[in-house]
């Protein structure tokens, strides 16, 4: 399991390698000088042609490549943002457990009510709470975040006066970009979850334990729903990392500073080392979730177990 | 559409589809939809561009049936033409990265080895990045425009496809009918076409339709983030963003184009979700 | 137990279940009679669809509702109706009183569970005793059915399929059931590993001492284990006797077309007849007797009315209009 | 065990970050602004919401009201013989957030700092040419040509505020999330993008703060900002959209304070570029341009249509009761015909990505439409808009011309038109020697009657010229709360709220 763990961080070098020459490609091909961004449109030749030179924005695209991995290694130095000065560890030390804290809140809430109600969905298959659920599933999957955020805000904010509109500061600001960060997850694993427990609500081992004379409540949690996970805790794990990077229409929606706002900042105002940053963070973070889902996977299927040990 | 070879698969298919009544209303829903975008000329009342300052603002009524915005457009008219801007970004991101990511997967599953890891770590890679982000830098780096958005849009599902379609194509080409052919010496191009992709089919309809909901999702969340569809061409996600400061009180102007946004992609769900079913009664949900 | 609960230990009367589905109605069990005796293994003997599983589960009480209803009719245990029975009543007679094998032993273990948990939440629902007291049973039961304990902490997919139905066996007499109903103990399995099995299940069934219900479409099988034997057809039985009986003289033409479909094994060569036909839409059945379409020996008469069960010889019965009009078949 | 593990995953999430004490009403200002703050360095940036924050934080040598320019750290000052000195005059006494008395060398460093390697407000730090410390507390700033007004005022904006040597140097490049200045308010928190709260500093060299804690939070839907404002969680919201005007003055707590101000929205043609070097065609569209209806869809009348070149609050542009630029699309039509387009002509037309500037985009080609003028409206994103205007091909764009320190001209007209900053921010190639010279001259003129004349020119061969189509020049639009009081709401974007409190 160690050696199984150890392995697959080690996948995080290529990705992360390969995760900043992408960007660095794209980057590269992306009009706008940072220069004259930074500078302002008055500043002169002489001082853009210093700005460039400063950053190494005047070398080859493979040197300054090489340059950023360089630093990003030995010094353990991704920069510092053109526009604040800041370092960029700083700036995504401060935005990153905001965002953290969004899409885990959100993805915790998602799961939390999707499997509870998937679970009745499948227990109670065709009945009113069942057909309910479904069509308000098929609604949070068609409905873009920003606009839910914009609906929840009109509803709790302007009208019943509930909760903020904006913010991230108190549990009361949090509760609505948990909302509506969540809904498009929820949805798909409420309907994940259901469709996971028919199906395992109809196989053999289940009849197994009925048979025994097992209590309905067990049958459903000890039995169905542990088999039933796999499936589930794989979206789950997908949708964490949509919710990563969905999270910046929530941001921007409630005006959080979280990463996702971080960077399309600063893709907007051409602040390279910060993009880099923020996207490096975000890639981290799916690359480990996925690694924990990996794990959990064999925490729960005995049957993966023997593969990773 | 690759539709299965034996029209005897197809017929059936189709008659399961039939016989859910979601998946035919998510069906008749797209045709309207498409028919609206090819005629969106006709049947638009008003150009989408025209604007009538002195009418701006307008509740709906019989003369604008949905009212008209900020600038005395016909928000009805907007919607039609809307229709163009969706299906068109929908169906080419989705064509986009159906094909790109879709040559990618299967050579992948196809030659395996070397060839399959490096193709899968490139797609690891574009996977690791958030796909809303990518879309975002590759549209800034393309800079703002419907094409470059259905651009930015399709790579960033690309990986996607090529998962998928490695998939079914691995558990394709290992039963023995890929054998025989193999052994009866048929070329690779032969059984690539011939025999593989007819019958990995399915899944890549089923994601294909679920994924023309996403890109339209996609566009609208980019054009709220100010990456979108040059005006005044209409875009419904572009309009929802556009009227979000109106929302206190004009509401109407934002539940037009949320209202379109959402009957599609429920349409584009409900026919995902009937075709898969349809098509392989085994994967029920 | 008393020769009156012992002639009636169990007592299927009327017993009707349908399933809704998207093509009809389908009268799975059509109106049964069946009954056993203490301490005796009946085979229970049918084509695919004819309702064995079925009977086997409206017994359970596991019909799973929806889409399946049992629409009419009584099962006595011991005496008692269990479908009078509340559901927490029917929750302790089922694994406790009545235990079950299903047919397919990969399907039927938890995957996610170890084996000796399975047996320790029968014994834990149905007896009073704490938990090592319980692993210790658990651990008991498995060596029984002859794998070392020390494997009862295993997964069921480190086990193979004859050893799953080993477990799946333990499970079911882990209480010590009065009634165990097998259903295809041994269909799924290999012809070597089958025998071993029903070795087993002769050997636990002298040791417990249980009545057992054995649903099988192997003849030989059931010649082999069998107390007595009932033919169902079409949701109904056909015909009831014990086992030599039967074997030794059909009385029902279907029973009789059952044989001759079984290869001989005294290797007389002769082709092997099939049963012209396909048993009833059991959406649609027909109102007389179900066999009468495929009957070589039907006369109009059997297509108006159903038959009822007419003993034949002494313990003997079968459900046919010639065997009362003529005194045989 | 697993109800723990719950429990935990709540305390996580709801309490992540601190939660701020509650502050108690009436002790705190709460403004509502529209930008996310990260740093606090005044030399690194031109955002206006940044140095806003910091006008509160640090102090200039002089401070501007109204019209005039008034002593703040340096008690008085002299312009010299040689017209480009300023002697000042430094106030004794001050002392900085952390304890430090200011000096002549903290002017000097701070100066030098503003106009060294890196700074991003060399546009405005540039003009001064050298900073000298006579004694430590007489400083004199030299500016390379005599610019008379124009640079005193200039150093009222925030940019020329006076920084502890000290601390800019302990901190050095992290100096933006630890500013320390002479304000009347130091920083306590600054949650980056999200709030800055500064506290009252009890060791202010004037008369202290009446509020005890000034806050600035973000909020980047201008309805959020406005829902706030109606919740009572913040006092002042900037930018309240036109929409929410009359919702806001409906509230019976709450007013709109709207200041007009100097922000100058032009269409910028390139008169390298055919047929806009046609001075017929730029007349043209001057005429086809239908200001007041601008004014009234993107702004719902919380505007000034354009009557000359920059907006009637410049000062020296003294054209405030002229009458509106006529709008006439036919004569508009005749000239285009004489022009040699008597069909019209196609073009592309750059808008940078923001909503005012593609709203004001849509009806500009609607309204050119009319007059035959095709426009294929090309969005460019903002981080790439003075990239794509530099180049010398670039097709007509509509921006607006809105942050200088001061409302001089020499700020306010010169970087658009001066042909020295062609290929810069005079982005319609227009060199005009004459205007060159009025510029120079205006500039360094002291004698306001004269300096009046002079500009009076400039503006005149602008209107005929119109390398530029001025539009119109927004209000600054403020909702607040009526027991807000001693707020002067100012016309530049930055605002200073430290004497605000509450009646």
């Amino acid at each position: 399991m160690v050696r199984f763990c150890l392995r697959r961080l080690l996948t995080l070098i290529p990705v992360t390698l390969g995760v900043t020459f992408l960007l660095f490609s794209l980057l590269y091909m992306t009009p706008g000088d940072p220069a004259l961004l930074v500078l302002g449109p008055e500043a002169t030749e002489d001082a853009l042609r210093e700005f460039r030179r400063e950053h190494g924005l005047d070398q080859p695209f493979l040197v300054r490549y090489g340059r950023f991995v360089y630093n990003a290694v030995v010094h353990q130095d991704v920069g510092r943002s053109y526009i604040t000065h800041r370092t960029v560890a700083s700036e995504i030390a401060d935005a990153f457990p905001v965002t953290l804290t969004l899409s885990i809140g959100a993805i915790f809430f998602a799961t939390l009510m999707g499997m509870i109600f998937g679970i009745i969905c499948a227990v109670k298959q065709y009945s009113i709470f069942d057909n309910v659920a479904m069509v308000f599933a098929m609604l949070g999957i068609a409905t873009p975040v920003f606009y839910l955020g914009i609906l929840l805000i009109l509803l709790f904010s302007v009208h019943l006066h509930w909760l903020p509109s904006s913010g991230f500061d108190t549990p009361a600001q949090r509760i609505l970009p948990w909302i509506a960060l969540s809904s498009v997850s929820l949805s798909i694993i409420t309907r994940m979850t259901r469709s996971s427990m028919l199906e395992v609500i109809r196989s053999d081992y289940i009849r197994t334990a009925r048979a025994k004379g097992q209590k309905e409540t067990v049958i459903i949690v000890k039995h169905a729903l542990r088999n039933a996970l796999i499936p589930i805790i794989t979206i789950i794990g997908i949708q964490f990392g949509h919710l990563l990077g969905g999270s910046i229409l929530a941001e921007s929606v409630f005006s959080i500073p979280g990463v996702g706002r971080l960077a399309v900042d600063a893709i907007k105002s051409r602040d390279y080392p910060v993009v880099q940053g923020a996207v490096i963070y975000l890639a981290l973070a799916y690359v480990l979730i996925n690694l924990l889902v990996d794990i959990l996977y064999t925490w729960i299927d005995p049957r993966l177990r023997t593969r990773y040990r | 559409m690759i539709f299965p070879r034996k029209n005897s698969n197809l017929y059936l298919t189709l008659l399961r589809l039939k016989r859910n009544r979601l998946a035919v209303f998510g069906l008749a829903v797209l045709v309207m939809l498409l028919l609206t975008a090819i005629f969106a000329p006709r049947i638009a009342p008003y150009h989408y561009a025209t604007q009538n300052l002195a009418d701006a603002f307008e509740a709906p009524s019989g003369k604008h049936y949905l009212g008209t915005d900020d600038f005395g457009r016909d928000i009805f008219s907007r919607i039609i033409y809307g229709a163009r801007v969706s299906t068109q970004v929908g169906l080419f991101a989705v064509s986009l990265a159906m094909i790109s990511g879709g040559l990618l997967g299967a050579s992948a599953a196809y030659y395996g080895g070397r060839i399959d890891g490096i193709i899968m770590r490139c797609m690891d890679i574009f996977m690791s990045i958030p796909q809303i982000l990518l879309a975002i830098a590759i549209a800034a780096s393309l800079g703002p425009g419907l094409l470059n958005l259905t651009i930015a849009v399709g790579v960033a599902a690309l990986p996607d496809f090529a998962r998928v379609v490695r998939g079914s194509v691995l558990t394709i080409s290992g039963q023995e009918y890929i054998e025989a052919a193999r052994c009866m010496g048929a070329s690779d191009a032969w059984i690539i076409l011939r025999h593989i992709l007819p019958n990995c089919s399915a899944p890549i309809i089923v994601q294909s339709t679920l994924r023309v909901g996403q890109a339209i999702l996609a566009t609208a969340a980019l054009s709220f983030l100010g990456l979108g569809v040059q005006p005044p061409y209409p875009e419904w996600g572009g309009m929802l963003a556009a009227s979000r400061g109106y929302v206190r009180d004009y509401a109407y102007m934002t539940i037009a184009p949320g209202l379109a946004i959402m009957i599609t992609i429920m349409a584009l769900n409900f026919l995902g979700d009937g075709l898969r079913d349809a098509m392989d009664p085994k994967l029920k949900r | 137990m008393d020769q009156q609960q012992r002639e009636n230990f169990l007592e299927i009367r009327d017993l009707y279940v349908q399933y809704h589905t998207d093509t009809g109605l389908v009268k799975a069990v059509d109106g049964l009679n069946l009954s056993l005796a203490g301490g005796e293994t009946l085979g229970l003997v049918g084509e695919t669809g004819a309702g064995k599983t079925t009977t086997a589960l409206a017994v359970m009480q596991l019909i799973a509702s929806p889409p399946g209803r049992i629409a009419g009719g009584s099962i006595f245990l011991q005496g008692e109706n269990l479908l009078k029975k509340s559901k927490e009543e029917q929750r302790h007679i089922r694994g406790g009183k009545i235990a079950m094998i299903f047919q397919d032993p990969m399907t039927s273990l938890n995957p996610v569970l170890p084996v000796q948990e399975q047996i320790a939440e029968m014994i834990r629902l149905h007896r009073k005793a704490d938990a090592d007291e319980v692993l210790k049973k658990a651990r008991d039961m498995l060596s029984l059915v002859g794998i070392r304990p020390e494997r009862g902490s295993e997964y069921p997919h480190q086990f193979s399929g004859g050893m799953k139905q080993r477990v799946v066996i333990a499970i079911a007499l882990a209480c010590n059931p009065t009634l165990l109903i097998a259903d295809e103990p041994t269909t799924a399995l290999d012809v070597t590993i089958q025998a071993q099995v029903l070795e087993l299940m002769r050997e636990l069934r002298q040791h417990f001492n249980t009545s057992t219900i054995l649903i099988s479409h192997d003849l030989g099988v059931v010649a082999e284990l069998c107390d007595s034997v009932a033919i169902m057809y079409a949701g109904r039985i056909v015909e009831k006797a014990d086992t030599k009986n039967l074997f030794r003289r059909p009385l029902h033409p279907y029973t009789q077309g059952l044989f001759r479909s079984v290869p001989d094994l005294t290797g007389n060569v002769r082709r092997l007849d099939t049963i012209a036909g396909l048993p009833p839409d059991p959406t649609n059945l027909p109102p007389g007797c179900c066999f009468a379409s495929r009957c070589n020996i039907a006369e109009p008469d059997c297509s108006r009315s159903r038959p009822s069960m007419i003993e034949g010889e002494t313990g003997h019965f079968a459900a046919c209009f010639k065997l009362g009009k003529r005194g045989g078949v | 065990m697993k109800t723990l593990l719950v429990i935990a995953v709540f305390a996580m999430l709801f309490g992540l970050s601190g939660v701020t004490p509650a502050l108690a009403k009436g002790d705190t200002l709460t403004v509502g602004i529209s930008l996310g703050i990260k740093s606090l360095d005044p030399h690194t940036t031109t955002q206006a919401f940044v140095h806003t924050v910091l006008a509160h934080i640090n102090e200039t040598l002089v401070g501007i009201e109204g019209d005039s320019v008034v002593p703040l750290l340096a008690e008085s000052w002299e312009l010299l013989d040689d017209k480009r000195s300023y002697r000042f005059t430094l106030k004794q006494g001050v002392k900085f957030h952390n304890g430090e008395v200011m000096t002549a060398d903290d002017v000097v460093f701070s100066f030098k700092r503003a106009s060294g390697q890196g700074a991003a407000i060399k546009a405005w730090s540039s003009y001064l040419s050298d900073v000298e410390k006579v004694d430590d507390r007489t400083v004199i700033l030299r500016t390379a040509r005599p610019l008379s007004d124009a640079f005193l005022g200039s150093l009222g904006h925030p940019w020329a505020s006076i920084l502890n040597k000290k601390a800019v140097i302990s901190t050095g490049q992290d100096y933006g999330t630890a500013p320390v200045g002479t304000g009347k308010f130091r920083l306590r928190r600054l949650v980056t993008g999200d709030r800055v709260e500064l506290e009252r500093f009890d060791d202010y060299h004037a008369d202290k703060a009446k509020v005890k804690n000034l806050t600035f939070r973000t909020f980047l839907e201008a309805t959020s900002r406005t829902i706030e404002l109606e919740s009572g969680s913040v006092d002042v919201v900037v930018d309240v959209p036109p929409v929410d005007i009359s919702r806001i003055k409906e509230n019976p707590d709450l007013e709109i304070v709207a200041v007009p101000s100097w922000r100058n929205y032009h269409i910028g043609l390139n008169l390298k570029k055919a047929p806009y070097d046609n001075i017929k065609v730029r007349q043209a569209i001057n005429l086809a341009v239908n200001r007041p209806g601008i004014v009234k869809v993107v702004f719902r009348g919380y505007a000034e249509p354009a009557r000359g070149p920059v907006p009637s609050i410049v000062a020296y542009s003294d054209y405030k009761n002229s009458p509106d630029l006529p709008y006439d699309p036919e004569k508009a039509k005749k000239l285009l015909a004489e022009a040699g387009f008597p069909n019209g002509f196609k073009s592309g037309f750059i808008v940078p990505e923001r909503s005012d500037f593609q709203n004001i985009a849509t009806i500009l080609q609607s309204n050119l439409r009319d007059v035959g003028i095709d426009l294929k409206i090309n969005i460019v994103d903002y981080g790439n808009f003075a990239d794509v205007a530099r180049q010398p091909d670039h097709d007509p764009f509509v921006n607006n011309w809105g942050n200088p320190p001061t409302s001089n001209p020499f700020f306010a007209i010169d970087p658009l038109i001066h042909s020295k900053f062609i290929g810069q921010t005079n982005r319609f190639f227009y060199s005009n020697p004459k205007v060159d010279a009025l510029l120079e001259k205006g500039v360094a003129v002291t004698d306001k009657a004269e300096k009046t004349a002079i500009y009076k020119e400039v503006w005149d061969i602008l209107n005929v010229d119109l390398p530029m189509i001025p539009l119109l020049a927004p209000s600054n639009i403020f909702g607040k709360t009526k027991s807000l009081k001693g707020v002067t709401f100012s016309s530049s974007l930055i605002t200073y709220y430290g004497n605000g409190y509450f009646e």
